[in-house]
């Protein structure tokens, strides 16, 4: 299905208000959309809503043999899903350029600037240890998905508890939340992604682009840093001619958007450990916008049940009781039986001589003789088996 | 004549039949085709059978394998179904993965597996949470002709207990298995589901056992799966039209015929093998 | 950065370089009769070998035809015997695809696709031999494959990779000292205009020091690009020589 | 023939949200309990020449598991949900179009199934899709004891002996689809029909109510 | 049947929800029993002698027999006659390919123009947006735009679109925005004069003085697609001395 197509129109007025430095939702050129984190019912998953753009992030944890480069060191594995429900162009299984460039860039932001300690998540060295598994569903794609993917993913790794686990030899016990409390992971830092998109050759510059700005841009800088100023990976995409002064203007404010970013997801955790503590439901549920005129919610609602046993009786009692009498079978061979009358008259061909055999020349038998397993033609012919590679070749006689 | 009439309009050819409740290749409403069944066709399996229903033939191969048991499930073996629609059974499949009709029967047969206990996981382990069986059971359509849920059910019944599991001792000391290959015994069946399809016509007729062109014009399909003691195992209805409480009661009462019907071919094929050895 | 010692206290590196040293850079072009641009090109040793067919008409989807402009299609993929253990899958996982995705957009900025509406240009590298910098030196082979194919751009492209450790930028690094965890920084380059067509980096790195690591990376890339330009210019002083006669 | 007995039976707090997506031509989000679903609609839309039906609208149900990626079992749910909706949408009235109906999960505590179903048949009804009837989804189980549990939570699912789930629709409240695993009796089956039938009263009125409230503005 | 669907005017249906007609027609000796015809509108679908409702939304009723659901969509189905704004995505022969936002594109022909003959062609480049009435559209055929109503005038119709903003609203707004007298209209012309071009298909494109005043009324247009009367009005009345 394909994208709506952008009219030249539109695109003139786009690229002239962002000259006179106009957003189309009036934000301004450095100014975030309203970012909203919020949790699910278990640990690790974690909705993060910018604008209108909507990502779920869902941590998982397995235990599995480490990579032989690596023996003691955990495994953490991302995997962002372009879920066809975002957007009419985003297509089931196909790994589209998009995605691919989203999955890399969320691997070197998160994997190769080491955020997680992953020799703790070692189990047995050499034998087992953690894959940590990270699935980032996009629900809805309004623009800017790198930033909202890196937010939620890095927020569901703080918000995930692993179970505690103990091993005695080399029997290991993973305990269930009730048994011991899950442990989290140890996050050194959180890098954030910054997102700038450039418009006529890289004079004019925005901040998290919304879909539409997405579709007039020449291109896209990426930065991904963690609060302590520290850059985890850039990236650059698109046609641009960037130049050094530019880049330099970009850390400078991508540092800002961090330390806010930081402290926003700082404060959602906090008010989720309080809510877990205080005991309270916390969960996708409880995030249901009440106030929405298009939301509706109903607490327990019994569902009366007088007269069940009265309507089932009488729809037994009507149908009618099945016949005892049963036909039985006719065999004409040992090994063959039929039921139902036959409409090919088998028992006249009762004198064939290869007796054990569908001696009807039906298709199936054809075709079935092409199949790789050769079927056994009578008793005493030597059975050939296949080509397969044992080395000494076991005749089988079935009538032993 | 009759056959332009029959590709130019379908439906109304198959009406015309259906108006004086008989069907165009001659059957009843509620007769099933022609079922044959044949045990122990395949040597290199450790169990097999085909059936026929009219033209749909599905032939089913067990094979035993030794392994060691699933973490979750340490005292249990377990059972791998697969149904296979090749290109060589219909003009519709092509080659590839399977499509979502081989998808849904697969978990079909796997779901029937699980809810009727037809075989305890208990009997296929060896040495618990060391060595257990898994059979691997491939269910392979060589002519599809409609109702291919019923034949897979049948087939897999028959093969099952057809199956002749060798003799396995663990040798204490290097803990290796030990399969004495001629002394065998069968698996024991504790309960033997037989499935019942029909297909509902003009959201109203109720017709048993569709061929492929009845199940094309259907606006529903319904599998009912019962055992000997009348017990439903599943009532597997994806959508189509809605089927009131009573019809459905009248499916499940011609279910259980059919279920013994099946139950004393599948008795009797067994027997005569068995006599023949 | 534990183990090997990557900087010695003298200012050399593993391979006796100096800090801002370029590796030694071998180039030839023409090397192919059928393709209509080819190059091969060492820098140290990573050996790489770029081929250019076009701009022809549009193969394949019809539909990414633009009708203002030339389509780039690039492929990037390293011989299964390229690296240390053998690749099993050369071109199909979600690396190469990056790095196509990064060819094409490099060139992209640089060639004057509009020259060419409603056509196709492919440029195709492979790695022969993989010591690190893969990126650098397909950026630097496919430029002198499209420059011999005859189409215009508007710069050389040169690109560099560019490390840091100890508080001094490395120019060029080697596998050892990418594989290192030592935090490296992709710069392709426009050197005339100065301007950056693409600019990617790995691992950890102060803000503070990211002035001074693009600032080694623009020194490293003008190197090479008097490199390519002397290749270029002495290639076309032997074809000039031979139609002379 | 042994009867379960029926006491108490009551559905667990649901909810319901109309367009919270803004891409999509409709959108659904179900809860059930902790158990709950997103769903989004694109159509009638262009058509893949390979699937397109001379005489009506192809519909196509993807289902993404939250974790992982879809497995047979997500196949045979969506194969489920897919031929209910066929059996309640007026397909014809757009024919050689496309209809893309994308369930994803966000929480499983059990009746995930019929989670599906509702937030389908809200998110069809939220897209203005020309529908017949209305549809609602019930999960039925019946514990070890014979106890019948409408909407069960994933806990109650585990332990009980049976677990049937039943699509049903708006106008004569009859079985669109049934999905059932484990081992039940004839008489436990009529009985967890007529069960579903009761509540699927309070479904069917759930969504009156809630399209009330949606339309509430421009009354 | 014409009186229990009286009754229910205004009020929410639900698909499903049907009118049969033999339950009111009570044979009464007093007053002829006339043959009131029906007029049903998108929402209702007539099935032998029953009326069923297909679509969820608020039963509408305009005074001769014409009643119809009036229904909160966002994917528009060409219906004949109705003007929509299309985007040109495609030259091919003689044929111009437009989307207009439904399940096919539509088919312009180079002649439905003004003036347009087979050498003065009219001047349609890939991206334009128009203004085209529909001449055919139904489920079985390849919908056909038109820009000439049936004089041969544009009255309108053509080409258009430079300087403006286009953007998308439910159908649901865009009706109340046609309506005669409509109101959202009324509380606009208060704010600043601008230029608006209105399709049934959801899309609108509009011009004002300024940049700053076109992206005013393009959000308050997008914002008030949810809200009464009143609150529209409050936000009008915000805006006219706040952000101006």
């Amino acid at each position: 299905m394909k994208e709506t197509p952008l009219s030249n129109c539109e695109r003139d007025f786009l690229l002239k208000a962002i000259e006179e430095k106009k957003r189309l939702d009036g934000r301004q050129t450095y100014d975030y959309r309203t970012i909203k984190v919020t949790f699910g019912t278990d640990y690790g998953c974690c909705f993060v809503d910018l604008g209108k753009t909507r990502v779920m992030a869902q941590v998982s944890c397995e235990i599995v043999a480490p990579k032989e480069s690596r023996p003691n060191e955990g495994i953490v594995f991302f995997n962002i899903e372009l879920s066809p429900m975002a957007s009419p162009t985003f297509e089931q299984g196909r790994q589209s350029e998009l995605s691919v460039k989203l999955n890399r860039q969320l691997e070197r932001c998160l994997r190769n600037s080491k955020c997680i300690d992953t020799e703790s998540l070692c189990v047995v060295s050499g034998e087992k240890v953690w894959q940590i598994r990270v699935d980032v569903h996009v629900l809805n794609h309004d623009g800017n998905l790198m930033d909202a993917s890196s937010i939620a993913a890095i927020t569901a790794l703080c918000h995930f508890r692993r179970p505690d686990v103990s091993t005695q030899g080399d029997e290991i016990t993973v305990y269930s939340p009730e048994e011991r409390d899950p442990i989290p992971l140890s996050v050194y830092h959180m890098p954030i992604c910054v997102s700038f998109s450039f418009f006529q050759q890289g004079t004019y510059l925005l901040v998290d682009p919304c879909e539409r700005e997405e579709r007039v841009m020449d291109g896209l800088l990426m930065i991904a840093m963690n609060k302590h100023r520290e850059i985890c990976s850039i990236q650059s995409s698109g046609g641009i001619m960037l130049l050094k002064e530019q880049v330099m203007r970009c850390s400078k404010i991508a540092s800002v958007k961090v330390s806010e970013i930081t402290e926003l997801v700082g404060k959602a955790l906090e008010n989720d450990r309080k809510a877990r503590k205080a005991g309270e439901k916390c969960g996708f549920a409880e995030s249901l916008p009440q106030e929405r005129i298009t939301a509706l919610k109903t607490d327990k609602t019994p569902v009366e049940a007088m007269d069940v046993t009265e309507k089932v009786d009488d729809i037994i009692q009507k149908a009618e009781v099945p016949p005892l009498s049963v036909p039985s079978p006719s065999l004409p061979v040992p090994g063959v039986g039929q039921v139902g009358q036959n409409t090919w008259g088998l028992d006249e061909e009762e004198e064939e001589e290869e007796e054990g055999e569908e001696d009807r020349d039906s298709s199936g038998e054809e075709e079935e003789k092409g199949t790789k397993t050769q079927k056994e033609k009578d008793k005493d012919e030597v059975v050939e088996l296949s080509d397969s590679e044992e080395e000494e070749v076991v005749i089988l006689h079935p009538d032993t | 004549m009759a056959a332009g009439f029959k590709t130019a309009e379908p439906l109304e050819y198959h009406r015309s039949f259906l108006k004086e409740n008989c069907r165009p290749d001659g059957r009843e409403l509620s007769e099933f085709r022609t079922t044959t069944l044949n045990i122990d066709s395949i040597s290199t399996a450790d169990g097999s059978a085909l059936v026929k229903y009219g033209n749909t033939t599905v032939i089913c191969g067990i094979k035993a394998e030794l392994t060691n048991p699933t973490v979750e499930a340490p005292g249990k073996g377990y059972v791998v179904p697969n149904v296979d629609l090749p290109p060589l059974c219909s003009s519709r499949f092509r080659p590839g993965p399977p499509g979502e009709l081989a998808q849904a029967a697969s978990q079909f047969i796997a779901d029937i597996i699980e809810s009727s206990e037809v075989i305890q996981p208990e009997d296929l382990c060896i040495e618990r949470g060391k060595l257990c069986w898994v059979l691997y059971c491939d269910l392979m359509c060589l002519d599809y002709d409609g109702n291919l849920l019923d034949a897979c059910v049948v087939a897999l019944l028959a093969a099952l207990k057809n199956t002749k599991l060798p003799e396995v001792t663990v040798n204490k000391e290097t803990s290796l298995p030990q399969v004495n290959v001629d002394q065998r015994h069968s698996l024991n069946i504790h309960r033997h589901p037989v499935a019942t399809s029909f297909s509902i016509f003009d959201d109203s007729i109720l017709m048993v056992d569709p061929t492929d062109e009845e199940e094309s014009l259907a606006t529903a399909q319904l599998t009912v799966v019962t055992d000997e003691e009348e017990r439903l195992c599943c009532l597997h209805k994806p959508g189509g039209t809605a089927m009131s409480g009573e019809k459905l009661q009248e499916c499940m009462s011609r279910a259980t015929v059919r279920q013994r019907e099946i139950q004393k071919l599948i008795n009797k094929v067994i027997h005569s093998v068995n006599m023949e050895k | 950065m534990a183990g090997l010692e990557l900087l010695s206290d003298q200012g050399y590196r593993l391979d006796g370089r100096k800090a801002t040293e370029v590796r030694k850079v071998q180039a030839r072009m023409g090397v192919f009769a059928q393709a209509d641009g080819s190059a091969y090109l060492e820098q140290g040793n990573t050996k790489a070998l770029a081929v250019v067919y076009g701009p022809h008409e549009m193969r394949g989807s019809r539909s990414r035809t633009l009708h203002d402009r030339a389509v780039i299609n690039c492929q990037y993929s390293m011989a299964t015997f390229s690296t240390a253990e053998r690749k099993r899958r050369p071109h199909g996982d979600r690396k190469s695809t990056e790095m196509s995705l990064h060819l094409k957009q490099t060139f992209e900025a640089a060639v004057m696709t509009q020259l060419y509406p409603r056509s196709q240009i492919d440029i195709y590298v492979k790695i022969l031999q993989s010591d690190g910098g893969n990126y650098s030196v397909c950026v630097n082979a496919a430029t002198l494959a499209v420059i011999d194919a005859g189409i215009p751009m508007r710069d050389y492209v040169c690109a560099c990779t560019v490390g840091f450790v100890d508080e001094t930028p490395l120019a060029d690094l080697c596998y050892a000292e990418e594989s290192g965890g030592v935090s490296s920084l992709a710069l392709a380059l426009l050197p005339r205009g100065g301007q950056i067509a693409l600019l990617q980096m790995d691992a950890r790195l102060h803000q503070d020091h990211l002035e001074a690591l693009i600032e080694a990376a623009m020194i490293a890339c003008k190197g090479v690009s008097k490199v390519l330009d002397e290749v270029v210019r002495q290639h076309l002083q032997e074809v000039s020589m031979l139609t002379a006669e | 023939m042994e009867a379960c007995s029926i006491s108490n039976l009551k559905l667990r707090e649901f909810g319901c949200e109309q367009s919270l997506l803004s891409r999509p031509d409709g959108s659904a989000s179900f809860i059930q309990g902790d158990t709950s679903v997103c769903a989004g609609v694109y159509g009638p839309a262009e058509v893949k020449v390979s699937k397109e039906i001379y005489d009506r609208a192809t519909l196509e149900v993807l289902i993404q598991p939250k974790v992982g990626l879809a497995g047979v079992r997500e196949r045979s749910q969506e194969q489920c949900v897919r031929e209910t909706c066929e059996a309640s949408l007026l397909l014809s009235l757009h024919p050689r179009s496309s209809l893309t109906l994308v369930l994803q999960v966000i929480h499983d505590d059990g009746s995930l199934l019929s989670c599906f179903l509702n937030a389908a048949c809200m998110a069809l009804m939220d897209a203005g899709l020309p529908m017949s009837c209305l549809f609602c989804g019930v999960t039925c189980a019946i514990s070890a004891d014979g106890q019948i549990v409408t909407d069960p939570t994933a806990a109650q699912e585990k332990e009980s002996r049976a677990l049937m789930t039943f699509a049903i629709d708006s106008t004569e409240r009859n079985i669109l689809m049934s999905s059932t695993k484990g081992s039940f009796s004839v008489h436990e089956l009529q009985q967890c029909i007529v069960v579903s039938q009761k509540a699927s009263e309070k479904m069917f009125q759930f969504y009156r109510d809630s399209v009330k409230r949606r339309y509430s503005k421009y009354l | 049947m014409f009186s229990a669907l009286q009754d229910r005017v205004g009020q929410i249906l639900l698909p499903g929800d049907e009118f049969c007609s033999d339950t009111d027609d009570t044979i009464s000796l007093s007053e002829p029993v006339k043959s009131e015809k029906l007029v049903c509108g998108p929402g209702l679908r007539r099935s032998g002698a029953r009326l069923l409702v297909c679509k969820s939304g608020v039963l509408r009723h305009k005074p001769p027999n014409v009643f119809w659901i009036d229904c909160q969509q966002r994917r528009y189905v060409p219906a004949r006659g109705e003007t929509v704004i299309g985007i040109v995505t495609a030259k091919s022969g003689d044929v111009f390919k437009v989307d207009v936002g439904g399940s096919e594109q539509a088919s312009l022909s180079y002649l439905a123009f003004e003036g347009a003959t087979k050498r003065n062609r009219p001047n349609v480049q890939v991206g334009d947006l128009l203004f085209a009435q529909f001449i055919v559209a139904n489920k079985d055929m390849e919908p056909e735009l038109a820009c000439i109503d049936s004089s041969g005038r544009a009255s309108g119709m053509g080409v258009f679109g430079g300087g403006g903003l286009l953007f998308r609203v439910s159908l649901g707004l865009v009706r109340r925005l046609l309506a005669p007298n409509s109101d959202v209209r009324s509380d606009l012309e208060q704010l600043f004069p601008c230029e608006l071009v209105v399709g049934l298909n959801g899309r609108v494109w509009v011009k004002a003085a300024s940049i700053q005043q076109t992206l005013i009324v393009a959000n308050l247009l997008q914002s008030s697609d949810a809200m009464t009367a009143t609150q529209r009005r409050q936000l009008f009345a915000k805006v006219q001395q706040g952000a101006l």
